[in-house]
């Protein structure tokens, strides 16, 4: 293990930065569904290296953010598209740029 | 030595997964590549040692996740030929920001000294102890995340289910 | 005395009472309201003479009572019992009731009998009730009552417009005489605290008598003095007077003659502590100018009543320069001595005026001595008192006590010589008047007959001629137990009396030149009587442009008429002409001017508010539309906002803080 | 008896020793992948055969018995037919994902042998999560079937792995949940700690597997059920329902490419039995204290075939469900009685402690009781499920 911790970070803002780049640009909803998915994981890898490099690590915090944080992930994602395929069905339509109906 | 190499493919790996599901313009090898880099990244939890981690996200994302996403872009005729742009319309705006984002974390992550350490030796996470903490310490959390869970269950299963009596809504 | 005192204030409340009931009688009961009319004067006669008895002895008797009172203060009114009271109430009262026993006969063919006697029994309250009074307010309001009577009186043929008119002459000048009366009473309240004369010590009379200090100023005095002016028909307010005829002969002869007229003297007499030296200077001066002017005008006259009404005017004169000069017993005498033969000369007139069947211009009259021989008789009697034929007249008593008086004035003789020159004018017109009425030929059929008038109005001729010719001697300086009655010290038949001071030679002047007169006027005038041209006035014919100037009263009502009246009126049209164009023109002005700012706050209202407030809602509105496009939908914009303040947040925290 | 039982593991440490030590975990890691891959491969070929054969027997029929004496050598026919045929690729299907589907099967399937314990201390990898790894990967199966049945751009394949999906997640909850019971009472999550969990004799000699407890046979059973159902074999194989449609979402696949598919079935089979072996019947463990001088991995061999066995029978005997009943009895049935086989688990462990004599066939009851009402009641409730009884008429 000698990759130092600068690298996990910078591996996991890039595959935040990545997540979000296609949040930001993407029409289909689902495909800003996976960016956000992405952005969690980057996050959860934070955790898990901060936990890995963390001078005692027997206090496995970090560890348990990351499980709780995975299931909060799935039960996100599942209701997420679980509300795509609802906005769908009455749309007809899965980009983004039409479900502007709370306009200012 | 080994487990630089491991890093860096592990690393690349899920990179290319990030970046493929983010560019391609089918939806399904989108969703693929996602997943793959899940796995990817699963693959890196266990090589920081975190296995129980490491297996829950591969379980969850790889295993679960991914179907779901899957399922979802078939429910919405993302299989279909995409026709007009992919990028929404100023999406020039949304690859800025990220541009940005990225230049402040890794900004704040090169200025910061404290980040280059090395890791302790050995970290191990035995399952017994992840058991113990989680009967112990963070049960408050584990009881929620079921009440969370089930009601995430039962929200998705409502709000996605066909409504029975109305027709289907004309097609726009 | 204690024992009369507390039943006084009868004497004015019986005819009260006959005046009360005598209004509330229907027109037919005229018997009833005569009979209670005289009986109430006759009780009050009675009850005077009894008062009078009570006070030979001199002494002062009061009964005050509290009125009303408002807070601390409290006004007080009361009745005083003293010979100056006495003798007036005994005066008034026995000329009273011979006239009223007169006016049966006088006003018989008239039919509102019963008002007439119901005015005259009013009258006669309110004229007792002045006497008595011993307090200013009191005293001022019976004043007022009397004014109230005597405009009843004159105006009592309403129908005819002059009576009208003369009626509220009357009032108006006598009304403005007692607003310089009021402002005295007001003005001595302030300074005496009390408006009683005789309140054990403390009232407005005695006060001055202890503490020394003198309560009346010249100020009080001269403004009392006013009321007496505009009551006795004094210089500027005499004009009433001659005009007041227009009422019956018997209103004429009680009012004035006798009483009311004589009220103002009463006054000055029962206020006469409070009158300053200067004051009284003032009052002799008023009266003697007002003796020669009268007497003038009386001269030029032609209608019999007006020449009488002058000759009291005159005669008051006379008195007020008494008062000024000689003090109070001076004064009263003459006016007690006036009251009888004036009454009897004016009684007399209205015997002749009823028996020429209502002709008052001695023109048309002449020659009625012999077909009236009684009426002719007594009124000579009246005339010889009048013009002050010496010892058997009273009249020549009374004025002489005044010349001699005026005589001893320190001031200056002038009021002296003035009252000579009255005096011999007073003789030369009531000559003329005599020979004009009963000597000579009458020129009218109806005059050609004349009869005797009945015998209720010759009687008190009788009674009263026997006064005139009496009462005299109680003042004689030989004598003088009227002025020592009032003095309050007893008389002393002395006859030294009568060659002292100069005395003799002024009595012994004035009938000198009573007698020129008569004999001037009787040349002039008997002749004049014989002939049957007689419209035309010797002295006319002498002195033209003065005889006119005399005739028509020194064109004192033509000043009036210019002065006062043109001047209230331009008054009025000014202050109308300042209501309706000034004010009013202010007023309209003011509303064009809230119209015009109305509007104008309108205008800036409109445009600046609501403008502005417009043009705040207008920017609010772009504003929200803009702020709006912020949030158009699109979930990645927001996200990009996120990561944009992610950013922020994170430099800031980095490198911001530093 | 040692010799014998360790001898693969002596022959594994003597090889690696003959190399330079800093290559030695790469060599031994490398030995144990060929032995696996060697063993299940054979296996694979020989389980094809041996299945037909049985099916054939079953139904009162030889199996192929023309290759090779009793038509053993029938899977090398198979082989070289398949690898020989020629691998039609559909010109409107998604190359690349069809090329992957079968790699992306294959692979998981093989890295799940890593965990499981063969024989005493043969176990590749001794993973302190050895069960969630299981689990990990078995569930990346259902991807790789989603990406065959849609790559292929076929009505026939997307349906097939729509159902095939369907089928393998809803029986991947009772599958999981039968576990629990054993890592409960095993107090580890590890496969070797679960194995030595069952290690001890009972007085008479008989070893204290999980199948001599109500929970653990109910368990048993019940994970069989779900591992049949999670292989889409016998009475749930409706992916590959030929008589609807066709082969499911292998249609498209010929050649090599339908070996893949056909080899990964196979392995996710044994991968599955092996695990049922290792938590319900002990693993490598001998029935009785007297016959622990068998070497440890015959053990493991033996209820392995044992298993194998009963999974062709239930083949041959059960008929396929419908997709509804399919999903009605894993969500209606399996998954409420694997939670109450938690709570019989539970009350097992609870009166462990009883001392009279007779606690053991009261507590055996107690539990089976437990166990036996609510199956009576789920029972009923998916009575409901069934279609009403078919009348038949004849023509008179």
């Amino acid at each position: 293990m000698t990759t130092p911790l600068a690298n996990y970070l910078i591996l996991a803002a890039l595959l935040f930065v990545i997540g979000l780049a296609g949040a930001l640009t993407r029409r289909n909803a689902v495909l800003v569904l996976i960016g956000l998915e992405l952005m969690f994981n980057a996050a959860n890898l934070n955790f898990i290296a901060f936990w890995r490099f963390n001078p005692h690590p027997e206090k496995l915090t970090g560890l348990m953010f990351v499980l709780f944080s995975i299931a909060i992930g799935a039960a996100e994602a599942a209701v997420g598209l679980a509300l795509i395929i609802a906005v769908y069905r009455h749309r007809r339509s899965a980009l983004m740029d039409q479900f502007n109906s709370l306009k200012g | 030595m080994l487990n630089e190499i491991a890093f860096l493919l592990c690393a690349s790996l899920t990179l290319a997964g990030a970046v493929a599901a983010m560019m391609l313009r089918n939806l399904v090898h989108c969703a693929l590549c996602a997943a793959g880099a899940f796995a990817g990244l699963a693959a890196i939890y266990l090589q920081l040692s975190a296995e129980f981690a490491g297996f829950a996200q591969f379980l969850v994302y790889v295993g679960a996740v991914a179907i779901l996403i899957v399922f979802t872009i078939l429910l919405t005729r993302g299989a279909d030929i995409q026709t007009g742009r992919a990028g929404s319309s100023s999406s020039w705006i949304g690859l800025l920001v990220a541009g940005l984002v990225l230049a402040c974390l890794v900004g704040s992550i090169m200025s910061s000294p404290g980040l280059v350490r090395l890791p302790a030796q050995t970290a191990n996470a035995p399952v017994q102890k992840i058991g113990e903490q989680l009967m112990n310490q963070y049960i408050m959390p584990l009881e929620t995340m079921g009440l969370l869970l089930t009601a995430a269950l039962l929200g998705g299963v409502v709000i996605a289910m066909r409504e029975p009596a109305k027709a289907n809504p004309s097609a726009r | 005395m204690e024992f009369i005192i507390k039943y006084l204030w009868l004497m004015p409340t019986a005819p009260l009472l006959a005046a009360g009931i005598g209004a509330l009688l229907h027109r037919r009961q005229r018997l009833l309201g005569a009979g209670l009319a005289i009986g109430a004067i006759l009780f009050s006669f009675g009850l005077a003479c009894v008062a009078f008895s009570t006070t030979l002895r001199g002494g002062r008797a009061t009964s005050n009572f509290r009125w009303f009172e408002f807070g601390t203060t409290s006004v007080q009114l009361g009745w005083v019992l003293d010979p100056l009271g006495a003798i007036m109430a005994v005066m008034v009262t026995f000329v009273s009731l011979l006239v009223f026993v007169y006016s049966v006969g006088y006003m018989a063919k008239d039919e509102n009998f019963t008002r007439f006697f119901c005015f005259l029994a009013l009258f006669a309250a309110a004229m007792l009730g002045l006497i008595i009074a011993n307090s200013l307010l009191l005293f001022f309001i019976c004043w007022e009552l009397v004014g109230l009577a005597s405009y009843l009186l004159i105006g009592f043929w309403f129908q005819k417009p002059s009576a009208a008119a003369a009626a509220k002459k009357a009032f108006i000048v006598t009304r403005i005489g007692d607003l310089g009366f009021l402002l005295g009473i007001l003005y001595l309240y302030g300074r005496a605290g009390t408006l009683l004369f005789y309140d054990g010590g403390h009232g407005c009379l005695e006060r001055n008598a202890n503490t020394g200090v003198m309560m009346g100023t010249t100020l009080i005095a001269l403004l009392i003095f006013c009321g007496a002016v505009g009551k006795s028909g004094q210089i500027p307010l005499h004009v009433w007077l001659p005009d007041a005829m227009e009422g019956p002969t018997p209103v004429s002869a009680l009012i004035h003659a006798a009483t009311m007229v004589a009220a103002g003297v009463f006054l000055i007499a029962r206020v006469y502590p409070l009158m300053t030296p200067e004051s009284l200077q003032v009052v002799t001066w008023v009266g003697a100018l007002t003796a020669v002017f009268a007497a003038a005008i009386a001269v030029a006259q032609n209608d019999i009543k007006r020449i009488l009404a002058y000759s009291t005017v005159s005669q008051l004169g006379y008195m007020m320069m008494g008062l000024g000069t000689g003090g109070v017993s001076v004064g009263m005498f003459h006016l007690t001595t006036h009251a009888c033969f004036k009454a009897l000369l004016f009684m007399g007139a209205g015997s002749v005026i009823h028996g020429c069947h209502e002709e008052q211009d001695i023109r048309k009259m002449g020659g009625l001595s012999r077909r009236m021989p009684v009426t002719f008789m007594t009124y000579a009697i009246g005339m010889m008192a009048l013009c002050g034929v010496p010892l058997f007249f009273s009249g020549f008593w009374s004025k002489d006590a005044i010349l001699d008086a005026a005589h001893h004035w320190r001031f200056s003789q002038t009021p002296f010589y003035l009252g000579l020159v009255g005096a011999f004018l007073t003789a030369f017109y009531m000559t003329r008047q005599v020979v004009l009425v009963f000597f000579g030929r009458s020129t009218n059929q109806e005059a050609e007959h004349p009869r005797e008038s009945p015998p209720v109005m010759t009687l008190p001729l009788v009674i009263l001629a026997a006064g005139a010719m009496l009462l005299g001697f109680f003042g004689t300086p030989v004598w003088p137990w009227f002025q020592s009655y009032l003095a309050e010290d007893n008389a002393v038949f002395d006859f030294s009396k009568l060659t002292e001071g100069g005395q003799l030679g002024i009595m012994l002047l004035s009938t000198g030149l009573v007698a020129v007169a008569m004999m001037l006027s009787g040349w002039i005038y008997f002749k004049k009587a014989a002939s049957a041209d007689r419209e035309k006035d010797p002295l006319e014919t002498a002195q033209p442009a003065l005889f006119a100037l005399l005739q028509h009263k020194f064109y004192v009502d033509e000043i009036y008429e210019a002065t006062v009246v043109r001047l209230t009126v331009a008054f009025a049209m000014f202050s109308d002409w300042l209501d309706r164009k000034f004010w009013g023109g202010l007023v309209r002005a003011v509303s064009w001017l809230t119209v015009a700012l109305a509007r104008l706050s309108q205008t800036v209202d409109e445009t600046v508010v609501n403008g502005s407030f417009d043009a705040g809602t207008e920017t609010v509105r772009d504003s929200g539309k803009w702020v709006s496009l912020l949030q158009n939908g699109q979930t990645q914009r927001y996200l990009g906002a996120i990561g944009l303040a992610f950013c922020g947040l994170l430099i800031f925290l980095l490198w911001g803080s530093q | 008896m040692n010799g014998l039982d360790q001898i693969f593991v002596g022959t594994g440490h003597w090889i690696a020793g003959l190399f330079p030590v800093y290559v030695q975990p790469l060599i031994s890691a490398a030995l144990e992948i060929a032995i696996m891959m060697a063993v299940f491969g054979g296996c694979f070929a020989l389980t094809s055969v041996v299945e037909r054969k049985l099916l054939g027997r079953m139904q009162n029929r030889y199996g192929p018995n023309r290759v090779g004496p009793f038509g053993l050598l029938q899977p090398l026919a198979d082989g070289i037919k398949m690898l020989t045929k020629e691998d039609i690729v559909p010109f409107s299907a998604d190359k690349t994902v069809h090329f992957l589907a079968p790699l992306a099967l294959s692979v998981p399937i093989w890295l799940a042998f890593a965990v499981l314990p063969f024989g005493r201390n043969m176990s590749a990898i001794d993973l302190d999560a050895g069960i969630l790894f299981f689990f990990a990967i078995g569930s990346a199966s259902e991807l790789a079937v989603f990406m065959a049945g849609w790559s292929s751009q076929n009505k026939y394949s997307l349906v097939g792995a729509m159902r095939a999906i369907a089928q393998m997640i809803s029986y991947e909850v009772p599958l999981v949940l039968s576990t629990v019971p054993v890592l409960m009472l095993a107090g580890s999550l590890s496969l070797n700690e679960i194995v030595a969990a069952q290690g001890t004799y009972t007085l008479g000699g008989l070893a204290r597997w999980n199948v001599f407890t109500p929970w653990g046979l109910a368990g048993l059973l019940l994970f069989l059920i779900a591992a049949t159902a999670e292989s889409n074999r016998s009475p749930f194989d409706l992916p590959e329902g030929e008589s609807e449609i066709i082969a499911g979402f292998l249609t498209e696949y010929s050649g090599f490419k339908y070996a893949l598919f056909f080899l990964s079935e196979y392995l996710g089979l044994f991968a599955i039995t092996g695990l049922a072996v290792t938590l319900f019947l002990g693993g490598w463990h001998a029935p009785f204290r007297w016959l622990e001088w068998v070497p440890s991995w015959l053990w493991f061999a033996g209820k392995f075939c044992a298993l194998i066995f009963l999974f062709v029978w239930i083949r041959a005997t059960l008929p396929r469900l419908r997709l509804d009943q399919l999903l009605n009895f894993s969500w209606r049935f399996l998954v409420p009685l694997s939670l109450i086989n938690i709570l019989v688990a539970v009350a097992w462990y609870w009166s462990g402690s009883w001392k009279s004599p007779v606690a053991l066939p009261v507590r055996w009851v107690l539990c089976a009781a437990l166990v036996a009402l609510p199956y009576h009641w789920l029972a009923q409730s998916l009575r409901g499920t069934l279609p009403p009884p078919r009348k038949y008429t004849y023509a008179e």
